[in-house]
């Protein structure tokens, strides 16, 4: 745990600074390739692109908080440096699994972008792909090997 | 949420405004939706639940499955039972339906009339047993016609969703240990329906007047309203028979429309977290925005839009899969009924034998007795569920195969009993069902064949030709 | 298809190739995940499906459902009979397996040695007939115990599906008209397991001596092989009758495992295009690949993995409703194999007093056999079907409520018909379980009372009671 820690710290600090000299970094970070540059990600990355509408939408505009620069690039080192240690400790998960967290942050890109469109329906306490499974990367049709 | 809904939402409309068109004036999109409801809906879409379709036609359900004739014979339900139709016609309904429906009283306009909060409140007793003809001119006038209205399932502070029938609904939970407080705004999506789509006990005192109302769910609890608990509880206690079965001159309770009870109880749908409202009154796109759909009905005649963001199939496809189910459950749905109809037909047999000096032996027809009332029940419960199965495809099946095993097994006692006092029995029993079927009540309702639903399997066909 | 997937499969193996070591050099992976099936599965994870689990208990179908002590009473089935395990004990259980069920001879090798259709082939008429341990030495020695090797559903050229037994599996889909050089992927992913998960018929001569091996599903479709053309089938010909049901004394034929007849029979999940494969050898990530689980088993012990790839709720969800279907199925199991096996005492009661002089409405008796023997292939047949109703849950239950339906009709003609010869009957019919459920076959297997499964409603028990 120690030494998770550590590296984490570690990480933390390389992105950080990283992300402070290069806007190429940057840039190419928040790209759906560099995502799914690891294939862990690639069922998801083809799941976009041919999943329908949302196949010009980055990742991170669903995984990522985009209410404010700070929130931003605060989570996208943490969750950055998590999906990067545990690729390569290995420790993935089969299927890998949302958090809790990840769901709201998700919930709230889906509101921000469809705002106008849920203005008049309450959703309370559930999530837009309790129904919309498409956009959760499910039931697109890609079934076979990918 | 956003400022936008928020905004929406500012008018607050005046407490306990029952007037749909005042609703209206702060929510006209709703309203234009919810007028809609009055057109008959579209024919041909649905297999099993026809009824004020554009073809106009009242679908009786005595016609559609004919051993219900001889089972509610004795009972308003036996003189005039239809397909529903839509909420509009909710007070209309009980206004031209057989009057030997509307016998106990002012309690009918419970579920009918959206006033009936406040006439419970006021008259107290007298509500429930009150003709229903002198009952319903306690309405304003110019609501004597509304079905439904918004304050049925609104809050006119916020249009937020709220159980407007606390007399029955809220009590009912309340017995089942629920927080009524503090109802998740998911469950309330179907919740606001369980107020009506709910079987319901109107107990009787000696000259069988009604005195109350509520729901049998004593003993269950929210997700797992059993048939088993609801029959428990209906033979708990005598002042819950409402009628007398001819045949067999049994005193029973009755169960209708459990459909809340029926698709909570284990079901996938509901163990998923899906709600009525989902699938009764789906998102709709209008303009920029989507709203809740307030023209509500089948799910088979909107083309199975409900269905579609949480099923990615086609709507072709997705209606194949709910007729798979009904078939299978209609097919059972007709052994089960037929099988419960020959059972009754042979207690009249046996009190027939009685009457003219024959002898039982006692215990054997206790037994027998108790047998045939849980077949029978069984066999209300799934025919006045609404969906034919959908809501619970392999519950219904197994209540169905209950209601065959028990009411055979009463059969075979009733036979065993019967030749111990050398009662000759024919094997195939006549249902006499024209006798039940045809001139019946004020309207003189006759069987209509063209209406009758037919095993899809061909079993119940087979049995029959076995048989003669 | 990337240019690694490419490279895994550039050498071809030798045509006919059997040995699953030599395949192993070539898929190393997929030799390790398949060598893994030999051994125990968890225990605790499936609540019906047990047997040969870490506990290494094997379950006893007579014991689990102690009715079928009386129904398969006079056959092999009604002397051991146990839940199936993994895939590398097929030609040693049918070692272990007590004598009188391999009486047919080397057609039993069919499903269980990779050789079978070489030997079939090579021996002709006398490959099924033959004594099974005399047919067993036609095996190379080497691989006298050899369960599955990936020939059975894999081309040695590419390792692409491949149906290895063309004279049962081909003939039987030529018989339903379909054109077995297109089926579609997806299809083969089932139909591989449709070489033996599938119901059989061993036609037999005057002497009873076998004389082939069929799959009745003439006069049914692919995607349509119903219960009931699978019967008209088995009724249609006396030379299907492979056995004599002891109680009765009628000649039979017999059902078993019908998982693919069962499945594609309008089921959600075949409706779907959902394949064997998909949920019991799902995709699994090894390294940088993902492959087909060779470990061939129970979904629910893989903690619903399979089940993953295409619905997105928790394993602990998808469990419970695997739990809620099989509940309901197995309830109505019980209902209608008890109801059969009273039936069938019936049988003897008649056939007692027959020979004590008694004469019988023949007709009477006619029908009554008619019936019967329509509810005691469908409580075969679900007894045989491995999923206990998860495969296609709807049907389950239509074809066990049929089952209660047809066995209580032909209950109530016998005691008609009883009672016309002023036979006594009583009501409760007594099964005489132990007589049939201790000290069988050559191991002197006994009932083992905690392996029974109760129903989980109490229904059942409330029957039985009732009686009392
Ligand atoms: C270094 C390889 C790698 C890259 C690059 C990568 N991921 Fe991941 N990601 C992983 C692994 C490994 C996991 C599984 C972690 C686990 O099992 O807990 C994961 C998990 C996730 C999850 C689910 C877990 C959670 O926290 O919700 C999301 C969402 C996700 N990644 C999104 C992204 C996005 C968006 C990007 C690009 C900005 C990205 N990933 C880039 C390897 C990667
Ligand atoms: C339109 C919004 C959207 C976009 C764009 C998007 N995702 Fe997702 N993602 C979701 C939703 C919704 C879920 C489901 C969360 C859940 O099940 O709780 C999800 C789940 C995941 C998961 C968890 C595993 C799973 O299948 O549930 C991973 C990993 C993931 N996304 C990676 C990515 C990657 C990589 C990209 C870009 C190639 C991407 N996502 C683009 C909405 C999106
Ligand atoms: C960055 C902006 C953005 C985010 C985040 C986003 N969407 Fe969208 N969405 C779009 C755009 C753009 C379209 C297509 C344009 C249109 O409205 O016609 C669209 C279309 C849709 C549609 C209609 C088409 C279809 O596939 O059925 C649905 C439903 C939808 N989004 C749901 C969601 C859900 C659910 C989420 C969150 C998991 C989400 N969206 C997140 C921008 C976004
Ligand atoms: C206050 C009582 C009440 C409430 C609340 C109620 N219903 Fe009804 N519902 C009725 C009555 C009464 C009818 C039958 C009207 C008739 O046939 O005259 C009906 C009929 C229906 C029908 C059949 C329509 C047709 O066209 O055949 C559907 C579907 C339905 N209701 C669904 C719902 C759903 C979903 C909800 C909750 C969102 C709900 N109901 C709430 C009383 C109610
Ligand atoms: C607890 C709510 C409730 C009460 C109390 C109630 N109903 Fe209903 N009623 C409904 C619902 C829901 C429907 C629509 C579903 C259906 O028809 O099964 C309905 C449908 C009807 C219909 C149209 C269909 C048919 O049965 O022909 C009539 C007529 C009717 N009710 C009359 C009455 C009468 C008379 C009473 C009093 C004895 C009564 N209702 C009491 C809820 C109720
Ligand atoms: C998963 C979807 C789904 C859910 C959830 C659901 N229903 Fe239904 N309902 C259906 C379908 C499908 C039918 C059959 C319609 C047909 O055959 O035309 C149906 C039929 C009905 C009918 C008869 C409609 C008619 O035209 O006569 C009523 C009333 C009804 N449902 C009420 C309810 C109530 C109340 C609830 C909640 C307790 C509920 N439903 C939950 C899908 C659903
Ligand atoms: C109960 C199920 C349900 C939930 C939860 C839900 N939706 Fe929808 N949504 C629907 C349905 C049904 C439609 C289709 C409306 C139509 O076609 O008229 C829809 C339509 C949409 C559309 C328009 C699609 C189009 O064709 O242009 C968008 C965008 C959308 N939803 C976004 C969201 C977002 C964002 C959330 C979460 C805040 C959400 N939805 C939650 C059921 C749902
Ligand atoms: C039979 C019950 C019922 C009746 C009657 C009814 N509604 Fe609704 N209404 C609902 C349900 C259920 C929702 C979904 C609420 C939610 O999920 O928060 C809803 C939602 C709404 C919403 C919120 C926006 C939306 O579309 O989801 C408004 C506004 C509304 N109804 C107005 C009205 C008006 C105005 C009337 C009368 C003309 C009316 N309702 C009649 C059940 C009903
Ligand atoms: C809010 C989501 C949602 C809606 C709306 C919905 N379903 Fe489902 N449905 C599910 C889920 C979840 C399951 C369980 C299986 C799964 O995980 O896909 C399911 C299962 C099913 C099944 C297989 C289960 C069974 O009982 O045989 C059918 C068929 C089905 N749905 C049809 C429909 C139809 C028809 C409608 C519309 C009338 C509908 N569904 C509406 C979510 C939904
Ligand atoms: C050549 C015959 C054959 C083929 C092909 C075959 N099976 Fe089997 N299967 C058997 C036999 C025999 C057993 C029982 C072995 C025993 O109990 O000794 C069995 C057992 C099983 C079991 C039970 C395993 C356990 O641990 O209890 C499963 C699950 C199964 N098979 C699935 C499949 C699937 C899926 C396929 C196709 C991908 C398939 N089988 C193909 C003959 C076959
Ligand atoms: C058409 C294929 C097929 C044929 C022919 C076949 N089996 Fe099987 N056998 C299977 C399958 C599949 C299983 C696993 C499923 C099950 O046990 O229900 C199995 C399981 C078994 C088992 C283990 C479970 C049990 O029943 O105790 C034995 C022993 C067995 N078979 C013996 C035989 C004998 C003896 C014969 C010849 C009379 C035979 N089999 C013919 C396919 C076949
Ligand atoms: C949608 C998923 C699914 C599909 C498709 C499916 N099965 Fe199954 N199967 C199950 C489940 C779940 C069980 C019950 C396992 C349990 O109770 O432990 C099961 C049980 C079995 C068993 C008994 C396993 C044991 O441990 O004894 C066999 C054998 C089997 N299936 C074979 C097949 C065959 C052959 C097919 C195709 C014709 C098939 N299955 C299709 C999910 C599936
Ligand atoms: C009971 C049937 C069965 C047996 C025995 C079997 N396989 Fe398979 N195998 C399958 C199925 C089904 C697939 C999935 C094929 C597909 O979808 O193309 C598969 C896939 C494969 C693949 C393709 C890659 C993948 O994982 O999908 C290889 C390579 C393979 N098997 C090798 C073997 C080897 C080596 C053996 C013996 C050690 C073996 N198989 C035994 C049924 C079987
Ligand atoms: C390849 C896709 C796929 C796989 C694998 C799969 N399912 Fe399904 N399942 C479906 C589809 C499609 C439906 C139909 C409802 C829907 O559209 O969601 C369904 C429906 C269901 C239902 C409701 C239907 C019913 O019969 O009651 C349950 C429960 C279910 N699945 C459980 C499972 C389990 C458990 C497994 C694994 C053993 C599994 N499924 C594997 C695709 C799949
Ligand atoms: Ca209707
Ligand atoms: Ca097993």
């Amino acid at each position: 745990m120690k030494k998770n820690l550590i590296i984490l710290a570690i990480v933390l600090i390389l992105l950080v600074v990283t992300i402070a000299f290069s806007t190429r970094i940057l840039a190419k970070t928040n790209t759906p390739e560099f995502c799914a540059s690891c294939h862990v990600m690639k069922e998801q990355y083809i799941t976009l692109m041919k999943g329908g509408v949302h196949n010009s939408l980055k990742c991170v505009d669903c995984h990522l908080p985009n209410d404010s620069k700070v929130n931003f690039y605060f989570w996208k080192a943490v969750d950055g440096s998590k999906d990067f240690i545990a690729f390569h400790t290995g420790r993935v998960s089969d299927p890998i699994k949302t958090s809790a967290h990840a769901k709201k942050t998700i919930q709230q890109n889906c509101i921000r972008c469809h705002e106008g469109m849920v203005s008049r329906i309450t959703i309370a306490d559930r999530k837009c792909w309790d129904c919309h499974k498409r956009t959760s990367h499910r039931q697109t049709g890609l079934r076979e090997t990918i | 949420q956003s400022e936008k809904a928020q905004e929406f939402r500012v008018t607050p409309i005046a407490e306990n405004e029952v007037d749909p068109e005042v609703w209206g004036k702060v929510y006209p999109i709703h309203y234009e939706m919810y007028k809609q409801s009055q057109e008959p809906t579209l024919a041909g879409k649905s297999k099993y639940k026809r009824g004020w379709d554009t073809d106009k036609i009242v679908y009786d359900k005595l016609s559609q499955y004919p051993f219900l004739g001889v089972l509610y014979n004795g009972f308003g339900f036996g003189i005039e039972y239809n397909e529903p139709r839509s909420h509009f016609y909710r007070v209309i309904d009980v206004q031209e339906i057989d009057p030997s429906r509307t016998k106990p009283g002012g309690v009918c306009l419970t579920c009918k009339s959206t006033y009936a909060p406040d006439l419970e409140a006021k008259y107290g007793p007298a509500y429930y047993n009150t003709p229903i003809d002198e009952a319903w001119k306690w309405i304003p006038e110019k609501h004597r016609k509304l079905g439904d209205s918004c304050i049925d399932c609104h809050n006119p502070k916020d249009a937020s969703l709220n159980i407007r029938r606390g007399f029955t609904l809220v009590k009912a939970l309340q017995t089942m240990g629920v927080d009524t407080k503090n109802i998740t705004h998911q469950q309330m999506r179907s919740i606001v329906c369980a107020q009506c789509h709910v079987t319901y006990v109107v107990p009787r005192d000696k000259d069988m007047k009604p005195t109350g109302l509520f729901f049998p769910w004593q003993g269950s609890k929210l997700g797992g309203i059993s048939v088993e608990n609801i029959i428990k509880v209906l033979k708990s206690d005598p002042s819950y028979a409402e009628w007398k079965q001819a045949v067999t001159g049994f005193k029973l309770a009755f169960i209708r429309h459990p459909e809340f009870e029926f698709f909570s109880n284990n079901s996938v749908h509901w163990n998923a977290g899906v709600a009525c409202s989902d699938c009764h009154m789906p998102f709709k796109r209008m303009g920029g925005f989507k709203v809740s759909e307030h023209r509500i009905m089948s799910p088979l005649k909107y083309d199975m839009k409900a269905c579609l963001q949480c099923h990615s199939q086609t709507p072709e496809w997705l209606k194949q899969q709910v007729i798979a189910i009904q078939d299978r459950t209609i097919s059972m749905y007709l052994r089960a009924g037929y099988q419960t109809a020959v059972t009754a037909k042979l207690f009249e047999l046996a009190h027939k034998s009685q009457e003219s000096g024959k002898q039982f032996d006692q215990a054997l027809y206790n037994k027998a007795k108790d047998l045939y009332l849980e077949a029978l029940y069984r066999v209300i419960f799934i025919g006045a569920e609404n969906s034919v199965g959908f809501h619970n495809p392999t519950e219904a099946t197994r209540i169905l195969g209950d209601a065959v095993a028990y009411a055979s097994k009463s059969e075979s006692i009733l036979r065993t009993m019967l030749a111990k006092a050398n009662v000759e029995v024919p094997v195939n029993i006549d249902l006499e069902l024209k006798k039940y079927l045809n001139n019946r009540g004020e309207k003189k309702l006759n069987f209509k064949p063209e209406q009758e639903f037919k095993d899809p399997f061909g079993t119940q066909q087979n049995i029959e030709a076995l048989l003669k």
